[in-house]
């Protein structure tokens, strides 16, 4: 075991990869020699060489494009958009292709991409460094969406992503690359997509969240628990698409009391989709109202750096809302 | 009359299955419009013009080596790398059977994993794209197939159009990009569509050639396309091909296209028929004579009788097959 | 009074506001001597000329662009996309570009367009001409979204986006266009963004609904007070965002049984709003779990017609879960 | 050392005025990377190699009548149409006086409705439809303006951009695609983004003329742009300009570029720097003299001083500013 950074995490999962398999290969604005604006790719050039490390023109649209034919051909990308914020290109490419290869020729292609994206905000990206945009593929069948939280699950996630037959977006917060750090074993391992991670078990209240929200709202629930002897359950839902209605569930019948937490705003956030749930499965089982911490329906988000702390979830607004959710 | 195929490696038998191809084609596309007016099939897209263009393309290709994605107006090259009229007829009724997409897409949304022809959508142009990450497959396996893709040049308008070229062009991917333009995009005229008279006047923009040639002569398509490939198969990268056609019909079975083109324009494009043009052809070479035309065309209408008959008898897809195929089973 | 189409009545609202303001112009693919793949804009041309009612080339991002170039420049564009699920190449644009520009210029500049374009299934479109492509746009601030289900309220809705001075997404149903009739006034009226509909109202039960759906809800509960004597209360959103929570809320209080139906997919459908909305603002107001009724989680929706019957709601549908509601 | 310029119709007042500009603007940019080296601004991007061709295009336009979709690296374009130190300096500190944003955007991102200068997004390309739609406004109405609109080599590679050229030149818009090519886009050469020399040569592909021009040269650049304009005025449709340039800076203060390209090429580069050379010109022409230039600097500077101190005093907007501006109010 060795303590690693969750941008080390992913560097050596496509490492890995990419050494275990010579079908899988990169591609994105800025991957080769630069190794990524991030450094996720560092290093990768030089072991794999720029055909497998392949610095494409300026065209999201192109770059998915590409790796929906290189799978059709055999070949197992992984394709990097630059920031989240310039995905919508891509989107005809995602949303009405990838997602529809299988079902359109009714399973007799498939579609084995990864499309890795760095989100979130919290780094002075302004309005186009700093997007969330996992809800606008949320309603997209035959996509799977995956948003690590912590080294080892971002390493474990991501071979899983890069071995799943079907599309997968993986979502690394941008904030937490440097800033999180963890455990991650030395010998290999693959974590299964589709399954929430109880981060913290607990009595009294389900908090269900996921990305650099989880960190917030586990420093909350460690001083809840201290301050005021109330026992907080935190879900990382680690992936969004499929969802782990049964993690939630469960927990929610538990504990009666459901919080949902993410740095997305709220309406139409995926926060919406998890209340339903709750609300369709578990209704009588609740003590309370299912809350929904999120930020207010702006665009993410401004970059002066007060509005910006206005803007961005804080553990304060988690311990509170945890608290307030307890006592209701 | 003088032999122009000889020069181009091509037999006697070659171009006469040629004709068979683009006869076949005609003949299902017709009863197609047949079936549609008798509210037997909901939708149809036609290829009628395109032809002599779709089977000249397709015949410089290796069936099942190299890898082709085709717009849906692409009957002509369906046919020619194997798929059937059954086929065709299939996805016609959107019938379980249909090999493209068991009934779940339109008719004419090609897909056949043997044929290596990759599933298409309505969204035009998203294939542009997808063709250049074939062929940089190819190019990173070393293999030696090469990428028919095919588009309007209405969809030439598209960014996805201009992304594929570009990228092709810097990598020299052994892709040919096909355009068949036939003036229209439904009722959009070349003229509001772009500003130049050829959309291969573009590729010198990419760094590799354009070639306009006439789409009613399947020799001259057929010419083009095989100095594309043996260039792409060369290492030297792709090739536009723009063929000039015409669509006899309205865009679809849905359309009607006498709200925006006058019929004698219609007229004198019949006059230039590659249909026809091709028959003649071969009877001046005496490779095909009227008894012989007769009994090909029987045989080819007794094919898509069977086919029809086949596909209104064959079974629709269950209930529970609406739920399967969104992720892998 | 006269008995209009949909698409009349849709016809009527374009007409009327580009004699009234010469500012509005219509550009899109197909728009002017076809008048439109469904003839919406069918004698536009003819009275306004070529440069009103402009064909644009093949290329949806262009179209969005375009419009947002010319309200900046001070017109009032009306986008046509053929198809909702043509919409998708455009989405970088509306998305990034025209919900934004108020917002990031700090309300300097603003992006008065409507992007008009007919969604929706059962009239054998297949995968790429039957979408609704709603939730998609769901969770973006700064854009309004409405989706008119009678002859009245489109036309009336048509005219409110037109004059709106923010970017507007005007969804027309494809089935409903030639199907539904209704009585249009003669003399000239707008109707305000924002605010739902009470198409039926009722005290046992609360159905929210939009669209097509809103024909199907409203058969059903004509037979559920005829059979059951069961009185379900139908709100037509009409305005899907920004959402009328007031209607909805007061609704759910009242009858304690919600029920949203809508024919776009379950996961992450606009459905998800609305009962986290419920779920936070009228939780113990509930004797019933929240239902929503949807299509499966799959792609819209293949071209056999029997596979489509499946996709389809139907009136039995929307009955059959009302009934169980009312009886829960 | 002869005049270039009157032949152009500058005056000799115009040409050093064109020099302060360019002066401005390099004095600004190397400010604001000592501000952020200080910790005192969170980003930047650099214009430094590219003022010549920015001010050079500029100065062919009528601030406030024709219009402008700059893009990020515009610093030049922005002050020449008539934006400020102490604008640009506010947009750095992102506070609320921001005319451009008021603090929501990074720096760089135009905005003013009095100069037509339109909101400009970080995604690139996407202004060029909407340059397009302006223009195509002003066609509409009979307006005299001219739009200009500008973009880097990679950003030429996206699809906005092949989509609002076609279109441009099918209507003949009044709008000028102003490409600056410096062969990188942050860390991918030219050879990589395309496979011809010259993103002008696309033009032809469009039918309007493309025009390569010395980026390092202000009356290269300005004849050029002034040939584009009268021709876009006369309803001659648009012109592409591609001045080549290059950025001697990293892409923006998160870039570190020497991991992607070798010093000794930036310092050639160096050799050719429009700056030091207009000022040649000049003096060569007496113009200018030592004395002059010095003045000059101290006064831009004081200028550059007076707007940090300005700008850092300047208040930041309130937290309710936050859900301002989503809708109309
Ligand atoms: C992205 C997209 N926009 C619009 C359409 C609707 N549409 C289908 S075919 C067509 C015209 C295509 O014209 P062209 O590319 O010239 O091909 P042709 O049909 O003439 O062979 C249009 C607008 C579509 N299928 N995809
Ligand atoms: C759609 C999109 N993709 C990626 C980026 C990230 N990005 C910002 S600038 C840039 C390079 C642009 O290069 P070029 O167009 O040559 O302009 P330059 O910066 O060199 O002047 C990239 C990739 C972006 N801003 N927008
Ligand atoms: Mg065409
Ligand atoms: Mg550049």
């Amino acid at each position: 075991m060795a303590t690693k950074t969750l941008l080390e995490a992913i560097r050596e999962a496509l490492a890995e990869e990419m050494r275990r398999d010579d079908r899988v290969f990169v591609l994105g604005e800025d991957v080769g020699k630069r190794g990524g604006v991030f450094r996720v790719t560092q290093g990768l050039i030089e072991e794999f060489g720029p055909h497998r490390v392949l610095d494409t023109p300026l065209a999201e649209s192109l770059i998915v494009g590409v790796a929906i034919g290189a799978a059709a051909y055999g070949l197992l990308p992984v394709a990097e958009i630059q920031f989240a914020d310039f995905i919508h290109p891509a989107m005809d490419q995602i949303i009405n292709e990838a997602a529809k290869i299988r079902y359109r020729s009714n399973g007799r292609w498939s579609c084995p991409i990864v499309i890795r994206a760095p989100y979130g905000g919290g780094v002075h990206g302004a309005l186009y460094h700093s997007q969330s945009v996992e809800a606008l593929f949320y309603h997209v069948p035959g996509l799977k969406i995956v948003a690590p939280a912590t080294p080892y699950d971002a390493k474990g996630l991501l071979k899983a992503a890069i071995r799943d037959p079907d599309p997968v977006l993986f979502f690394e917060h941008k904030k937490a690359y440097r800033s999180i750090r963890g455990e991650v074993p030395d010998e290999e391992y693959v974590l299964p997509i589709g399954k929430a991670d109880i981060k913290r078990p607990g009595q009294d209240l389900t908090v269900i969240t996921y990305g650099y929200n989880v960190h917030l709202c586990l420093e909350a629930a460690e001083r809840l628990a201290r301050e005021e002897g109330i026992e907080a359950e935190v879900i990382d839902l680690r992936t969004l698409l499929p969802i782990d209605r049964e993690t939630i569930v469960a927990s929610a019948k538990k504990t009666g009391r459901v919080m949902i937490s993410h740095e997305d705003t709220k309406t139409g956030g995926i926060g919406a989709e998890i209340a339903a749930i709750v609300a369709e499965e578990a209704l009588f089982y609740l003590d309370a109202p299912i809350v929904r911490v999120a930020p207010p329906d702006v665009h993410p988000m401004p970059f002066n750096p007060k509005l910006e702390a206005v803007f961005m979830p804080s553990v304060e607004q988690q311990y509170a809302a945890m608290r307030d959710l307890a006592r209701y | 009359m003088e032999n122009r195929h000889a020069a181009l490696g091509l037999s006697d038998q070659d171009v006469v299955a040629m004709y068979e191809k683009m006869l076949l084609t005609r003949l299902l596309d017709e009863r197609a419009w047949v079936l549609n007016r008798l509210g037997k099939v909901n939708f149809l897209v036609s290829a009628q013009g395109h032809e002599a263009a779709q089977v000249g393309a397709a015949w410089a290709l290796r069936p099942g080596v190299d890898w082709a994605l085709p717009y849906y107006r692409d009957l002509g090259v369906a046919l020619t790398l194997g798929s059937t009229a059954r086929d065709y007829v299939l996805s016609l009724f959107a019938k379980a059977e249909d090999p493209y997409s068991g009934g779940r897409q339109m008719p004419s949304h090609w897909s056949s994993p043997p044929l290596k022809m990759f599933t298409g959508s309505s969204p035009v142009a998203t294939q542009l794209p997808q063709a250049t990450g074939v062929a940089y497959g190819i190019k990173l396996r070393g293999d030696d197939a090469v990428v028919y893709v095919s588009f309007g040049e209405g969809s030439a308008s598209a960014g996805d159009a201009h992304e594929a070229m570009n990228f092709a062009g810097v990598h020299r991917l052994p892709v040919i990009f096909f355009c068949q333009n036939n003036r229209y995009a439904i009722s959009v005229p070349q003229e509001k569509q772009m500003a130049v008279e050829n959309v291969a006047d573009r590729a010198a923009g990419y760094g590799f050639p354009g070639v306009v040639v006439d789409g009613m002569d399947p020799l001259a398509v057929y010419g083009a396309m095989k100095e594309a490939v043996a260039r792409a198969r060369r290492g030297e990268g792709p090739t536009l091909i723009e063929a000039k056609v015409y669509r006899y019909t309205p865009h679809s079975s849905d359309d009607d296209d006498r709200t925006y083109r006058a019929r004698d324009e219609v007229e004198q494009w019949r006059e230039r028929d590659g249909l026809p043009r091709w028959r003649d052809y071969l009877m001046g070479l005496g490779l095909l004579t009227e008894e012989a035309d007769a009994a090909l065309r029987q045989r080819l209408l007794a094919e898509v009788d069977a086919a029809v008959a086949y596909a209104e008898a064959a079974p629709d897809p269950e209930p529970e097959d609406l739920t399967r195929h969104v992720y892998a089973e």
